[in-house]
């Protein structure tokens, strides 16, 4: 199966300190992949990198085959990737339906023309909904998006990352910060719109290794930059070695995907 | 040879008021983010304030070779009427920074017409102060010695302010409160206190800018509007909020136009402007800027 | 030490605490539990004097707070470590943590303060001279416990200590927070996760938007069915 | 690189969004007083109105990048000046004296400078662009000021009263100002108003809203956002710059003081006076000011302390200006009846 | 009580010529409370009605005010030719009669004020440029070798510095031009201007700076000593008497007061008692502009008062104008008069100054008088062809 997103070797450093050391990984179609590691472990930076956004030190990055070093987001989005943020990240005077038009009078190319009637776009009216429906944000839409309660904002980040209709997404910490009650709704809510607006590819970072074990085909761990294990949940929560760097001393309380369960998207 | 150490002399003690002001200007803008269009009626203040201190000192019968201290302890002086603004000021802290610009327009505009009121519109001159301290020969070139007085005592605020807030703990906690000012509340940090000294010395450097100025120069009701336009040339070239910043802009606007002075009179203005263009293309952010955006 | 009566506070002109009552005495671990946004950081930043609330009184040894300004209830021993951290970016990690003995001397010197801060996060010490800004988010929560560690303080109110932390090393926090109890410094902090919550937890407070709904040991809390649905959660999405 | 900024709730100038039709209505309502003005106002007043229509249309171009993109221009005078100076150049130095040519060119020209003025300027936002933009406007002014051979220098170029659609009017200036141009200049208000109505409520003024908000988010919705804010200049400088061509031709002058950085000011005061954050609220903002500006000029000869204070007052206790305070008495009234 | 005469005024109060402004502003109050005392215009009390001079914009606005809103009978005013020049053609097209105390430098006045029918001009400002030309000749002949011009950085500079080179070619002086430098007006800080002057060894410095560059040039040129050895010639120089103090000045300057010398030996009653009272009450000696601002109301005067007789009514607007022309006005400086073609023409004060007086600025050692028909070019002609073919009076 071809890869969707590869990296290959890649380093990087800030200065004289190496936050990653030759990485390599690769995420193939309908898999949904968690990065995990200690504080200081390299994941964010890994993200920046495979977004585009930071230009490796050595190394590449391949998404559909071309290279992406520091190609810049819109590029990135053009392609068919997007990227949620770690922390919530929204137009905050904007309703939910001008920030679901933003991403999906982008994708329509609605922008070339300034004296377009956007209330009249059926397309863009259409994406708009469906994308809200998958989010349980319909009753929503006319409201500024500051009003919206914490994990509502957090759902209308992602949401608007998936009005795009990527292919591939990226989500740092997709939940930190959330209450243990909402963690797991949002992600199973993030998970099956997915399968519904044909993402193929998820890659996430998390901390929070109930749901690292709960939805992820493969786990990909870090440590001082490096690459300490890049397995499925099943034999990467066995490991005595990766449950001391990264799992802690409180093994995930939920059972973990068996390879029959996976393939979400 | 001479010639050419002359004219930049001429530029440097041009470049030594302007850090002052421009130095006002960065400081406020790295700790309270204001950029504040005021800081030339501050220059000008200082300047009309400067020649009243020293008519009085006259009256007072001291010697006119104190007319130096005179100046710096007048421009000090008047610089107190940073805490007021400052108090009008605190109430929009929290605002875009759009309302911080207008609301220092407003009282740009607002001066213009208190010098006019208490100082009238005829332009003052302090007559025999510039040359008390005679003039001295520096490489062979005459210069009044209150020129060099000046530049040394700009240097010697450089220096100090310099050192002050890379090694100091209070630069260090001044530093802190510009970036994050409710954590360094959370710390203990009267950041009030912070703000209304923080503003008021960067009011102190205008107006003790100001002071200095006017025994080689004179004030006038437009040398504030004027001013500003220069001080921003050097922000520009040295990049927004950076000391050091300050420092070089001030001396490559002093030089450029001393040196256009000289060779191209016709591009005097012009040429600080090329130059701040420049630097735009070339380093968006200003010689010492940090990234923008 | 710490006694919060009928806290009301609103923000935009809408009622976000309803009436808080809640104590804490000295050397006591206090949980504030939560789901998001149901006012665990309004609360904290209340008694931080951030916000002021419109009825209600907050008393710290005796001094009433909802008049002082931040500083000052700093200056009374209170550290707090903020949700988003909140690090001086300009600052290295070692004048971060530094700073609040110059701010509020006394004590200890500043050296034992800054030390016993570095106990509880050895970690940091690896990267004392590298700039706030360089930081990873785990690396900052962190620097912005220890430093509300150095502030000496005779209460510490964390926001979501183990937010973004990796599960590794969140019982070492634990651990520092134990030592720091031991020491007779309180702890009041909030948290939206119940697996985060330590082992030794004197009392337990369950937010839910703006009122408490319940208070007492986390065995109690676990025999709570109400309780437990808040905050643990079914899954049920911000009925809001 | 910092990368992951919290979003920090900072007002931002505009506050609601503008998918309410309101706004097109209060321009209507202005739009068509005006035009039953000159029935019961005297004709100094009217005189004031032609400069009025100036701004209104340099004011609506403004807020397109200050109220919608949230950048603040500090040397937006300088396309007024492009307006005007075209507008001189074109009447008394080639000639030429169809307004409408005039406009055109106005456009045309101020669009090739806004370009390179703009691709160096927009890749800052907030202070930083402000500062340029005033860097800008001054190296304009003191173009006019030196090339004065070409410029005329301090003493400015004349404007020769145009022809509109061809025909000249009888009669002196003062009635052809209250009179056609006028009119003229009220229906150029009424259409490039609604024309800019149009763009903000098009897919590009929703993108233009989204970069003010958080233009991080809106890079990774696929929003090229450098180029829709140089969009958004160029849009602003032509509607700058036929404000300034009217302003001329009231004026019956192309001056350097047009362009000095205190006018970009009193641009950006009219904008706070009435409102940036809705459609209209500039435009009002313009009228209060040249009414305000008008009478503190004739009330006191200390009017500049005056206007400041107003200004500074208008920033502490009403940021939202004269369409804020309209927005809240309305809402008051609503919630009481 | 007869209906006041109101007289609109506009003058700049702040800025660079808030000052000279001022003094324009002081004399007309003086000079109307005077006339009033005397029965004001033809029995008819005078009324100011001030407003201030800024930007073109403005100022054409604050005139239309005057004249549509506070129905004015004359407006009288105006210093900056940016400004006149954009006045003149309103007051022609609203048909309203406008005395001009000042700001008539050359360009664009050909073209902006072609042939008016309701604007009275001041004298030409290039006047005093060409009178401290042909006093530089008198002077200073044969000691013009190395020529340097300082001069403010707009047309009345260039047209001043142009004028005096011109005329040096016609007196057959050849000089060569060593330096020429271009300030911008408010540049306080001359002193790399001062410089690179003194790099170029001039023997003789032009300099038509004002307002407080002048005053800053002098005082730093001195301080630098740039004058050692140096003749110079400040044609505008009494614009600022007060500024320019003794301890920068050295003496033998070609010094101009304009239409109005203060110290004037044989100064007229009036003079002495306008000096006397000006003095008296601001501290400061009057200047040129409160010469021009009194013409322009006395002219005003007796042009109404001149058709009053001969109509035996308050006469017309037209009347008026038809009759100010050729009315013999004692100004303060002198006696003056308006062209046909509504030119001013006064007479001019200018010499070389002393330190040696009470005062603790320059006055004039020698006293050149001009008048303005010896200064100014005839109805009709080009100044720059009237520079090159006139018989200059030197
Ligand atoms: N700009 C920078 N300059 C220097 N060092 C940096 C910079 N950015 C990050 N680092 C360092 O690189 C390392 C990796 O950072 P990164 O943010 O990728 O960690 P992370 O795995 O995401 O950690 P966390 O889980 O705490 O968010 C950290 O030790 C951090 O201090
Ligand atoms: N600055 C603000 N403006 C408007 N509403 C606010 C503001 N700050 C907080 N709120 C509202 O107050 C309520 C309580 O917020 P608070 O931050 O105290 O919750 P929390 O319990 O700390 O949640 P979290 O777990 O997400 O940190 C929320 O509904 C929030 O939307
Ligand atoms: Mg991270
Ligand atoms: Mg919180």
């Amino acid at each position: 199966m071809a890869a969707l997103l590869a990296a290959h070797g890649v380093s990087k450093s800030y200065g004289a300190f190496q936050a990653l050391r030759d990485v390599s990984l690769s995420i193939s179609d309908g898999e949904f992949i968690s990065i995990v590691g200690p504080n200081g472990a390299g994941k964010s930076t890994l993200v920046h990198v495979l977004t585009g956004l930071l230009k490796p030190t050595a190394g590449h990055v391949h998404f559909h085959g071309a290279n992406i070093a520091g190609i810049g987001p819109v590029e990135l989005a053009r392609r068919g990737m997007a990227r949620g943020f770690q922390l919530v990240n929204i137009f905050p005077a904007l309703t939910v339906r001008e920030t679901l038009a933003v991403a999906a009078a982008s994708r329509l190319k609605r922008i070339a023309n300034p004296f377009r009637s956007l209330t009249r776009d059926r397309e863009v009216r259409a994406d708009v909904e469906e994308v809200a429906d998958i989010f349980n944000l319909r009753h929503r839409l006319d409201q500024p998006a500051s009003a919206l309660s914490q994990g509502e904002k957090k759902l209308l980040d992602v949401a608007s990352a998936f009005a795009l209709k990527p292919q591939l997404i990226l989500i740092d910490e997709p939940t930190s910060g959330v209450s243990t009650g909402d963690k797991h709704s949002i992600m199973e809510l993030l998970v099956t719109a997915a399968r519904k607006a044909g993402v193929r590819g998820i890659i996430q970072v998390e901390h929070d290794m109930d749901l690292v074990a709960r939805y992820s085909d493969r786990i990909i761990a870090l440590q001082g930059g490096a690459v300490l294990a890049n397995e499925p949940p099943a034999t990467f929560f066995r490991d005595p070695a990766l449950i001391a760097a990264v799992v802690g001393t409180r093994p995930p309380s939920v059972p973990h995907k068996s390879a029959a369960e996976a393939r979400p998207c | 040879m001479t010639v050419f150490l002359d004219v930049l002399l001429g530029g440097v003690f041009h470049a030594a008021i302007l850090f002052l002001v421009a130095a006002g200007l960065q400081l406020v803008f790295g700790v309270q983010k204001i950029v504040n269009l005021a800081c030339g009626s501050f220059y000008a203040l200082g300047a009309y304030f400067g020649i009243t201190a020293v008519g009085f000192a006259a009256q007072l019968g001291l010697p006119s070779i104190l007319v130096l201290p005179v100046l710096i302890l007048a421009g000090l002086a008047i610089g107190l009427v940073g805490l007021p603004v400052e108090r009008v000021l605190r109430t929009i802290y929290n605002r875009d920074e759009s309302y911080q610009l207008l609301i220092t327009f407003g009282f740009l505009l607002m001066f213009q017409d208190v010098f006019r009121f208490f100082w009238g519109a005829t332009p003052r001159t302090l007559d025999n102060a510039y040359l008390v301290y005679g003039t001295a020969e520096f490489l062979g070139v005459q210069v009044p010695t209150y020129n060099l007085l000046v530049i040394a005592a700009s240097i010697a605020i450089a220096l100090g302010l310099g050192l002050f807030l890379q090694r100091t703990r209070m630069g260090r906690i001044i530093r802190a409160t510009a970036e994050n000012r409710n954590m360094t509340e959370a710390m203990g940090v009267d950041s009030n206190r912070i703000f209304a000294a923080v503003f008021t010395v960067g009011c102190m450097l205008g107006t003790v800018g100001g002071a200095l100025v006017v025994p080689a120069s004179a004030s006038s009701l437009d040398m504030a509007v004027e001013l500003v336009v220069e001080a921003f040339a050097v922000v520009v070239i040295g990049g927004l909020g950076s000391m050091r910043g300050a420092l070089a802009g001030a001396l490559i606007v002093g030089l450029i136009r001393a040196a256009a002075i000289m060779v191209l009179p016709e591009a005097e203005i012009l040429s600080i402007y090329v130059v701040v263009i420049a630097v735009l293309i070339l380093r968006p952010a200003g010689l010492f800027g940090r990234a923008v955006a | 030490m710490l006694t919060l009566s009928g806290l009301k506070v609103d923000i935009g002109g809408s009622r976000i605490l309803n009436g808080i009552d809640l104590t804490v005495a000295p050397g006591e671990l206090v949980c504030l539990i939560g789901r998001n946004g149901a006012g665990k950081t309004t609360t904290l930043r209340s008694i931080m004097g951030y916000r002021r609330p419109v009825a209600g009184s907050i008393a710290f040894m005796g001094q009433e707070l909802t008049r002082l300004p931040t500083f000052k209830i700093a200056q009374l021993g209170i550290g707090f470590s903020p949700e988003e951290s909140e690090v001086f970016g300009d600052l290295t990690v070692a004048e971060n943590i530094a700073l609040p003995t110059w701010t509020r001397p006394g004590g200890e010197g500043s050296e034992a303060r800054i030390e016993r801060a570095l106990t509880v996060f050895p970690k940091l010490r690896q990267y004392l001279h590298r700039g706030g800004m360089q930081l990873s988010g785990g690396e900052r929560k962190m620097v912005s416990v220890a430093r509300a560690l150095a502030l000496d303080p005779k209460l510490l109110l964390l926001d979501e200590p183990f937010e973004g932390l990796s599960p590794a090393i969140i019982p070492v926090i634990g651990a520092g927070i134990a030592a720091i109890r031991a020491m007779g410094q309180a702890v009041l902090m909030a948290e939206s996760n119940v697996h985060h919550l330590p082992e030794d937890v004197d009392r337990l407070y369950v937010i839910e938007r703006g009122e408490l709904i319940f208070s007492g040991s986390v065995a109690a809390a676990h025999r709570d069915k109400d309780v437990m649905r808040v905050i643990a959660g079914e899954v049920e999405l911000d009925p809001a | 690189m910092r990368i992951e900024t919290s979003v920090r709730a900072v007002a931002s100038p505009a506050a609601p969004p503008l998918s309410r039709p309101k706004g097109l209505w209060a321009l209507l309502v202005i739009v068509v007083a005006m035009a039953a003005l000159p029935l019961i106002a005297s004709t100094y007043t009217l005189t004031l109105m032609v400069p009025f229509f100036g701004f209104a249309i340099a004011l609506l171009g403004f807020n397109l990048l200050f109220g919608y993109t949230g950048l603040l221009s500090f040397g937006h005078a300088m396309f007024l000046g492009v307006g005007a100076y075209a507008t001189a150049v074109l009447t008394s130095k080639l000639g030429v004296r169809s307004f409408e040519l005039v406009l055109l060119t106005a456009i045309a020209v101020s669009a090739l400078i806004a370009l390179p003025v703009g691709y160096l300027c927009v890749r800052y936002t907030r202070i930083f662009f402000g500062m340029l933009t005033l860097a800008f406007g001054m190296l304009f002014h003191s173009i006019l000021f030196k090339f004065y051979g070409l410029t005329g220098g301090d003493q400015g170029m004349r404007v020769v009263r145009p022809l509109l659609f061809g025909m000249d009017s009888a009669g002196g200036k003062t009635a052809f100002l209250t009179g056609p141009f006028y009119y003229y200049a009220l229906g150029l208000l009424a259409v490039l108003g609604f024309v800019m109505w149009r763009i903000v409520r098009s897919p590009f003024g929703l993108h233009l809203q989204a970069i003010r908000e958080n233009a991080q988010k809106a890079s990774y919705l696929g929003v090229q956002v450098s180029r829709t804010r140089l969009a958004a200049f160029v849009i602003s400088a032509i509607y700058g710059a036929v404000g300034g061509a009217i302003l001329a031709v009231s004026i019956g002058l192309a001056d350097p003081e047009m362009v000095y950085w205190t006018q970009s000011g009193n641009l950006v005061f009219m904008a706070v006076l009435g409102g940036s954050g809705s459609f209209v609220g500039p435009v009002i903002g313009g009228l209060a000011f040249v009414l305000l500006h008008d009478s503190v000029m004739a009330a006191t000869q200390y009017w500049r302390f005056v206007m400041g204070a107003i200004l500074v007052l208008l920033v502490i206790f009403f940021p939202r200006g004269i369409a804020g305070i309209a927005g809240d008495v309305v809402a008051r009234f609503r919630k009481g009846s | 009580q007869a209906k006041p005469v109101r007289i609109g005024i506009l003058a700049p109060r702040s800025g660079a010529m808030g000052t000279v402004g001022e003094c324009g502003i002081r004399a007309v109050q003086w000079a109307a409370e005077r006339m009033n005392k005397d029965g004001g215009i033809a029995g008819r009390p005078i009324e100011l009605v001030i407003e201030e001079e800024t930007s073109p914009k403005d100022t054409i606005e604050r005139f239309r005010r005057l004249v549509l809103q506070e129905k004015v009978d004359c407006v009288q005013g105006l210093i900056s030719t940016g400004v006149s020049l954009g006045v003149a053609p309103t007051a022609e097209e609203e048909q309203a009669l406008l005395i001009m105390w000042d700001g008539t430098t050359q360009d664009g006045v050909k073209e902006a004020m072609p042939k008016s029918n309701y604007v009275f001009r001041s004298t030409d400002n290039e006047c005093e440029a060409v009178m401290a030309s042909l006093l530089a000749i008198k002077y200073f002949k044969g000691k013009i070798k190395r020529i340097a011009g300082i001069n403010p950085d707009y047309s009345y500079g260039r047209n001043n510095w142009e004028a005096f080179q011109q005329i040096l070619r016609r007196a057959g002086v050849e000089a060569e031009v060593v330096a020429e430098q271009w300030p911008k007006v408010g540049t306080m800080d001359l002193t790399s201007h001062v410089a690179a002057l003194k790099a170029a060894k001039p023997d003789f410095i032009f300099s038509s700076m004002l307002f407080a560059d002048l005053p800053v040039f002098m005082k730093q040129g001195s301080a630098a000593g740039l004058f050692e050895g140096v003749n110079i010639a400040l044609p505008a120089a009494g614009w600022q008497i007060n500024q320019l103090k003794k301890e920068f000045m050295p003496e033998n300057v070609v010094f101009g007061h304009n239409t109005l010398y203060f110290a004037l030996p044989t100064a007229s009653p009036l003079q002495k008692a306008f000096v006397d009272d000006y003095m008296g009450r601001y501290k400061e000696a009057p200047h040129w502009e409160a010469d021009r601002a009194y013409f322009a109301l006395a002219a005003y005067k007796a042009g109404v008062e001149a058709a009053n007789k001969a109509t035996g009514r308050w006469p017309k607007l037209d009347e008026i104008i038809a009759a100010i022309p050729e009315q013999k006005v004692q100004s303060l400086g002198g006696p003056g008069q308006f062209r046909k073609d509504k030119i001013a023409e006064q007479t001019f004060y200018q010499g070389l100054s002393t330190n040696k007086n009470t005062y603790d600025f320059p006055t004039l050692s020698t006293v050149d008088s001009f008048t303005a028909d010896q200064l100014q070019k005839p109805p009709g002609v080009d100044f720059w062809d009237w520079i090159k073919t006139s018989k200059l009076p030197v």
